[in-house]
């Protein structure tokens, strides 16, 4: 007998192990709305697939009377952007703020403190606030978005700088390099990979906020439609909308997972083996 | 079946306080106790949520509109009667702008409410009145819990809300009240909604409830001492005080006693505000995406009066409780 | 010019005494190297005189000046481990050392300049015999190879002082035979001083002109940590010092030791 | 000129650096609440820092005519203990999941898609059927911060697992070690500190899914109570309850980093220095 | 018993073939010194015969079985680069190599029984020098106190198979010794069979009862990575051994090497 730890599963039975769960769960909610439907042919809370099919199949191919869109295209489209514009500025702002509190310690003196208070303050709570100075516009979502999820990623990328072994750092100064310098070659392209990983790890986080953005002021988006629905309780439009986040996120999450591998070869050579 | 325990749950609004205090100070308990059966009274904070949590099933009565009734649990095939018509909004919901003076100049406005909420009924029966249609504005689903802050960012003109955001809103500087509930006197109605067969399986648990529902009304009415102290403490519950409590009553038409709840749900008023009511919801597609026309959903009235799918009715109006109550039959 | 003097330096790590009133002379273009057992100080004395780490008491100078408190390029190093940089290939660890001093915003360099330096880059990176595997991770190389990119490294930047931690450990005699035809010339046409750590005696012997060597003089059994390490040998092999026989030059004290053993015990 | 880089400030231009943002929101804020109340003297938005303490005064030492509890108390009890559970349970679920999917190969085929979908899913969105499946009491306020932290902790901590070198684990087997005896003598210890890194990048997440679940229904804790001033944008009550809040995040998260340190003084060596 | 037998044996890394065609045969209880050039393939040959990688082609035995796909208590390893655990303290390192096998539950002992097992741990621990550092973290230490502290470790479980890889790199002579010392009548006493990469050709004559060299028969100038290491030497010191001399046993066939360097060129 080997060790658990050493049994590795073939392709095809990672294949088969990964579907599982989802199989199982997709069995438990077909037949708990099966049940549902039993007791109330009316039921709305689990409604099954064929009602979903139908409910989506007509936001994404009917033009929508008011407006003349297709809604579940023009709800993702609207949805993407404003995650896709909070993402970047997260992003750069993360890696800006990261790498200088990581690195210079007086910065580290004067804002790490600060971030740490900052990723604490629920932004929720303080709304009013943020409408007075942002608005009510795309800016206050996109807005949510980069507080929601850049104090995090200002403290992980920050923690990350700092798990660079010295060695490093000090054999960048004997070849010469500035502090400056050996940000951007040494302390930048080490953390690259953590950055991905971060932002993966955002995703959630990211539709969260952009969701609650959505629910607390818009005309359009994936969350404006999930809480207007909501009003009457339309599960069959809710789940597939849930569904339909879920599968963009795990798209980015395994696109953002393949970029870091492909770019950042060097830092996944463990995993390899 | 019969059972013994029953679950309601509200949320806070002005004609939904009494519930609170008549379970803080135990006449939930006295009336129910009184026909022998228990009845657990849970405060939900946000309002949608509640109905659907009637709606799945998880209570067997909830505090709501009839608006609302119609659009959640009786779409949803829960057939939900309204036991206790406590009052209609006469004032409490509002269209306020900063920019225009009339409901017609809000042509082309940007509007920032809650969609498919009575907010948004008062505004199409504003803009119907005026001459003007959904058309011509721009609509913003705005969160209720935000529309006072929201109010206040400088790219917000107008919106339609209701009390007690409604009386912020109105207070901020050159706000102007444009068009209010009362102007459509008894069209928003406030009700206890039960679940229509626990109540015919239990009879016990509507007597119950309409019998405190009308002990704690008699205290809200009362301008005497132990009124006002039972509105001192509905204030606070809902996070004001007596002064902001009683302003908040004052533009709420209430059906103090169990008569005038019976001779307004028997009146034809009603009918024509239901009738108004779903072909507002039909057009914004609350009766579901797939409904042929407004008559999917029967709404049964007293007498026996059905609008639309007599086959399928999943809303009545039915004041026989309120009306054992009038007659002192409780 | 790059002498270095040590005056009364100790090191301590808490209560730990490391090094213990170090006192020493390095002439400018000395190559010494440093023996002694496993554990004595040698690292620590090599972190000093980088400017990675701070003598808790004593001066250290460079010709002359205070020691500037953080490591440069006119001090190069090679650490026991192995500490090239994970993200660079090879070729691009060796190049990085001419890119930082051209390219002072971007620290790359990009055309001519690159193919420039990336030749140089690419000579050393042959001359330490990683040539096949220029475009390697570092990862992906075994322990020797990685140490000898480390020395490619530090050669790179023909720095004044070159401080090296058992760069040959990991090699086998034919590499490491190699990589001394290499330092040789090296160290002898730029007049650097270099300060190398071995535990190969032969080897400190053969490329050193000083041998010195850590220990400590007094050990308390109770508390081992109490005394730190000093320099118990030093020894002058160039045949151009004053006195060009191998001998030891200015070795401990005969008094003080017999004192100290005595405080020691007591 | 030394290196910025190098530059580490002493003791007392830590603190003063730590300080100086914070003054500087503070002038800010009194600044802008002085401007408004000028333009408006009834403006609630920014109240001056007088009437903010005044209101908390009034919620901290008088008992409420109601309960006749201290409300600000009560509430804070109310909140803490959610969290606290919520924590608990998801530290524990986070730990025992990260550990099995880091390890053992045939889990990580098996859970780590199904973790990365659920870490994915809005928890905001499926709310209704959250609280059919746990009820409306403190139970779904307490699995709505598991389902909001706990995915995060569990990719997280089996990422951590899995970059333990290899050659460790090879070690604790040459050693006679057992799968179960790795788990629990290499991999366990060496995660514990990350664990509780992960747990204080949590804190903040966890206040926010607190706040949302009693936002929908609860009868007292903070999230209640600033729902429930919010409808009349009584922001002298939840302005220093949202300081209020992000004081015991900050305090959280600086306990667990200090706890961290002094627990697992091996991990923190690089720092030390 | 443990005879290891190796037939036929490539290791390739993508396109890079770094062992190639290794038939050996390893005599239980036997000393075996590996000697090579640096990049050669001798600490992966160590990871076959461990387990932790696979050869490509070709296979493995132990006393005539396949070799256990997995590491296990029967071969103890000390790492090139310190593996020792660095959560626990230098006691807490080699008491571990005790509590994995007495507590198969929690891998830890309490009371009485801890205190036995770690007077032998510490025995061992002091046995190598590092008793005034018992209660240290690894990142402590220094590279060389790591390296012994490792050996410890692999000592404890007294293993049929011990490979070492590189053991002594990071001591001074004297340590060494003092770890030959350590570690020839452990051998001896248990008959365990050593593998032993180093690059100290004194030591691997000096310690093994053989030695063999692993090394690039043929080079291909253009794709470097395109032939793999043979065993090119081999030795047999045994004074117990058939021929009980110093002597070359099966080297490779000169005919070969001939006709791969014609075919290599070409
Ligand atoms: N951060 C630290 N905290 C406490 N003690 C330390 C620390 N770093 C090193 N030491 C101690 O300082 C002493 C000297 O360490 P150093 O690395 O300089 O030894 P060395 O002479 O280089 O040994 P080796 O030949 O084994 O590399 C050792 O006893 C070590 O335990
Ligand atoms: N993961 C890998 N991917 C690609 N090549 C590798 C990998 N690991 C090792 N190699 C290559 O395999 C060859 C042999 O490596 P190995 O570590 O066995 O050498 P070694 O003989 O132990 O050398 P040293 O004496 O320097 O430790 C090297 O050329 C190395 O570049
Ligand atoms: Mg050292
Ligand atoms: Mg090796």
């Amino acid at each position: 007998m080997r060790r658990a730890m050493n049994i590795v599963p073939g392709r095809s039975a990672r294949l088969v192990l990964a579907v599982l769960p989802f199989l199982l769960i997709a069995f438990l909610y077909v037949s708990a709305s099966a049940e549902r439907r039993v007791a109330n042919p009316n039921d709305k809370l689990l409604p099954p697939v064929s009602e979903m099919v139908a409910s989506v199949t007509r936001l994404a191919s009917e033009p929508d009377k008011r407006s003349g869109d297709l809604l579940f295209w023009s709800d993702t489209a609207a949805s993407l952007t404003r995650l896709g514009t909070g993402f970047a500025v997260s992003a750069a702002l993360g890696l800006a703020f990261g790498l200088v509190i990581g690195m210079l310690p007086m910065v580290t003196a004067g804002l790490a403190p600060l971030v740490a208070v900052l990723s604490m303050i629920p932004p929720m709570a303080i709304l009013p606030v943020l409408f007075i100075v942002f608005g009510l516009g795309e800016l206050s979502k996109v807005v949510l978005i980069v507080i929601g999820i850049t104090p995090f990623l200002i403290r992980d990328l920050a923690m990350t700088v700092g798990t660079i072994p010295r060695e490093q750092m000090i054999k960048a100064q004997t070849l010469g390099a500035s502090t400056w310098q050996t940000m951007l070659r040494v302390a930048l392209p080490q953390t690259m990979p953590r950055l991905l990983e971060a932002l993966r790890l955002s995703i959630g986080p990211a539709f969260l906020f952009l969701i609650s953005a959505e629910a607390i002021a818009a005309e359009n988006g994936l969350g404006y439609r999930i809480f207007l629905v909501r009003r009457y309780l339309a599960m069959d439009t809710i789940l597939p909308y849930v569904a339909w986040i879920t599968l963009l996120a795990y798209v980015f999450d395994f696109a953002l997972a393949k970029i870091a591998r492909a770019g950042f070869p060097w830092a996944y050579v463990q995993e390899a083996r | 079946e019969p059972k013994k325990e029953f679950e309601i749950a509200w949320t806070i609004y002005v004609g939904w306080m009494p519930w609170p205090y008549a379970a803080d100070s135990g006449i939930i308990k006295k009336w129910a106790d009184k026909y022998g059966i228990t009845i657990n009274v849970t405060q939900i904070n946000d309002y949608v949520e509640s109905i659907n949590q009637y709606t799945a099933g998880r209570f067997d009565g909830v505090t709501l509109t009839n608006m609302d009734a119609l659009t959640i649990p009786a779409v949803g095939g829960v057939d939900t009667t309204a036991l206790i018509v406590g009052d209609f909004s006469n004032g409490n919901d509002g269209i306020v702008s900063k920019s225009a003076k009339t409901v017609a100049e809000l042509k082309g406005e940007t509007i920032n409410l809650v969609e498919l909420s009575v907010s948004h009924y008062l505004l199409a029966r504003a803009l119907d009145e005026a001459g003007l249609s959904e058309k011509d504005v721009t609509v913003v689903n705005t969160s209720d819990a935000d529309m006072v802050a929201a109010f206040k960012a400088p790219d917000t003109t107008t919106v339609v809300t209701w009390n007690p955001l409604l009386a912020e809103v109105k207070a901020e500087p050159g706000a102007n009240a444009l068009f209010d509930s009362a102007q459509i006197p008894g069209e928003i109605i406030d009700m206890l909604a039960v679940n229509t067969q626990t109540l015919k399986d239990n009879p016990d648990f509507g007597k119950a409830l309409v019998g405190a529902w009308y002990e704690t009304m008699a205290l809200v009415v009362d301008p005497g001492e132990a009124g006002q102290k039972a509105r001192a403490a509905m204030g606070a519950l809902s996070g004001t005080d007596l002064a902001g409590f009683d302003a908040q009553l004052a533009a709420t038409k209430l059906f103090p006693v169990p008569a005038d709840a019976v001779a307004f749900v028997s009146g034809p008023d009603v009918v024509t505000t239901m009738e108004n009511v779903r072909s507002f919801s039909f057009d914004h597609g609350l009766l579901g995406e797939g409904a042929p026309s407004a008559d999917v959903v029967g709404i049964e009235f007293p007498g026996g009066k059905v609008l639309g799918d007599t086959g399928n009715v999943k809303l009545r109006f039915d004041p026989s409780y309120m009306a054992l109550a009038a007659d002192g039959k409780l | 010019m790059s002498a270095i003097r040590a005056s009364g330096i100790y090191m301590e790590y808490g209560d730990q005494i490391v090094l213990e009133d170090i006192n020493i002379e390095i002439a400018s273009g000395a190559f010494v190297s440093v023996v002694g057992p496993s554990g004595c100080g040698k690292s620590t004395f090599l972190r000093m005189v980088l400017g990675q780490e701070r003598p808790t008491r004593g001066t250290l100078t460079l010709d002359g000046d205070p020691l500037p408190g953080e490591p440069g390029p006119d001090r190069g190093v090679v650490f026991q481990r192995y500490s090239v940089f994970p993200h660079l290939t090879v070729a691009q660890n060796v190049l990085a050392a001419y890119e930082f001093d051209a390219s002072p915003l971007l620290g790359k360099l990009f055309g001519a300049r690159r193919r420039a330096a990336m030749d140089k880059a690419m000579h050393l990176v042959e001359s330490v015999g990683l040539g096949p595997h220029a475009q390697k991770y570092p990862s992906a190389l075994s322990g020797g190879q990685q140490q000898r990119l480390a020395i490619a490294q530090a050669l790179a930047k023909e720095p004044k002082v070159l401080l090296l931690d058992e760069p040959f450990g990991a090699l086998d005699p034919g590499t490491r035979a190699q990589m001394h035809a290499l330092l040789k010339p090296l160290w002898r046409e730029h007049g650097m001083t270099v300060i190398m750590v071995t535990h190969d005696l032969k080897e400190a012997f053969s490329l050193g002109t000083r041998v010195i060597a850590f220990d400590k003089t007094r050990i308390d059994p109770q508390a081992p940590g109490r005394y730190g390490a000093r320099i118990t040998y030093d020894l002058d092999l160039d045949p151009r010092s004053p006195v060009p026989v191998l001998g030891f030059s200015r070795p401990l004290d005969p008094v003080t030791i017999a004192q100290e053993k005595a405080r020691s015990v007591a």
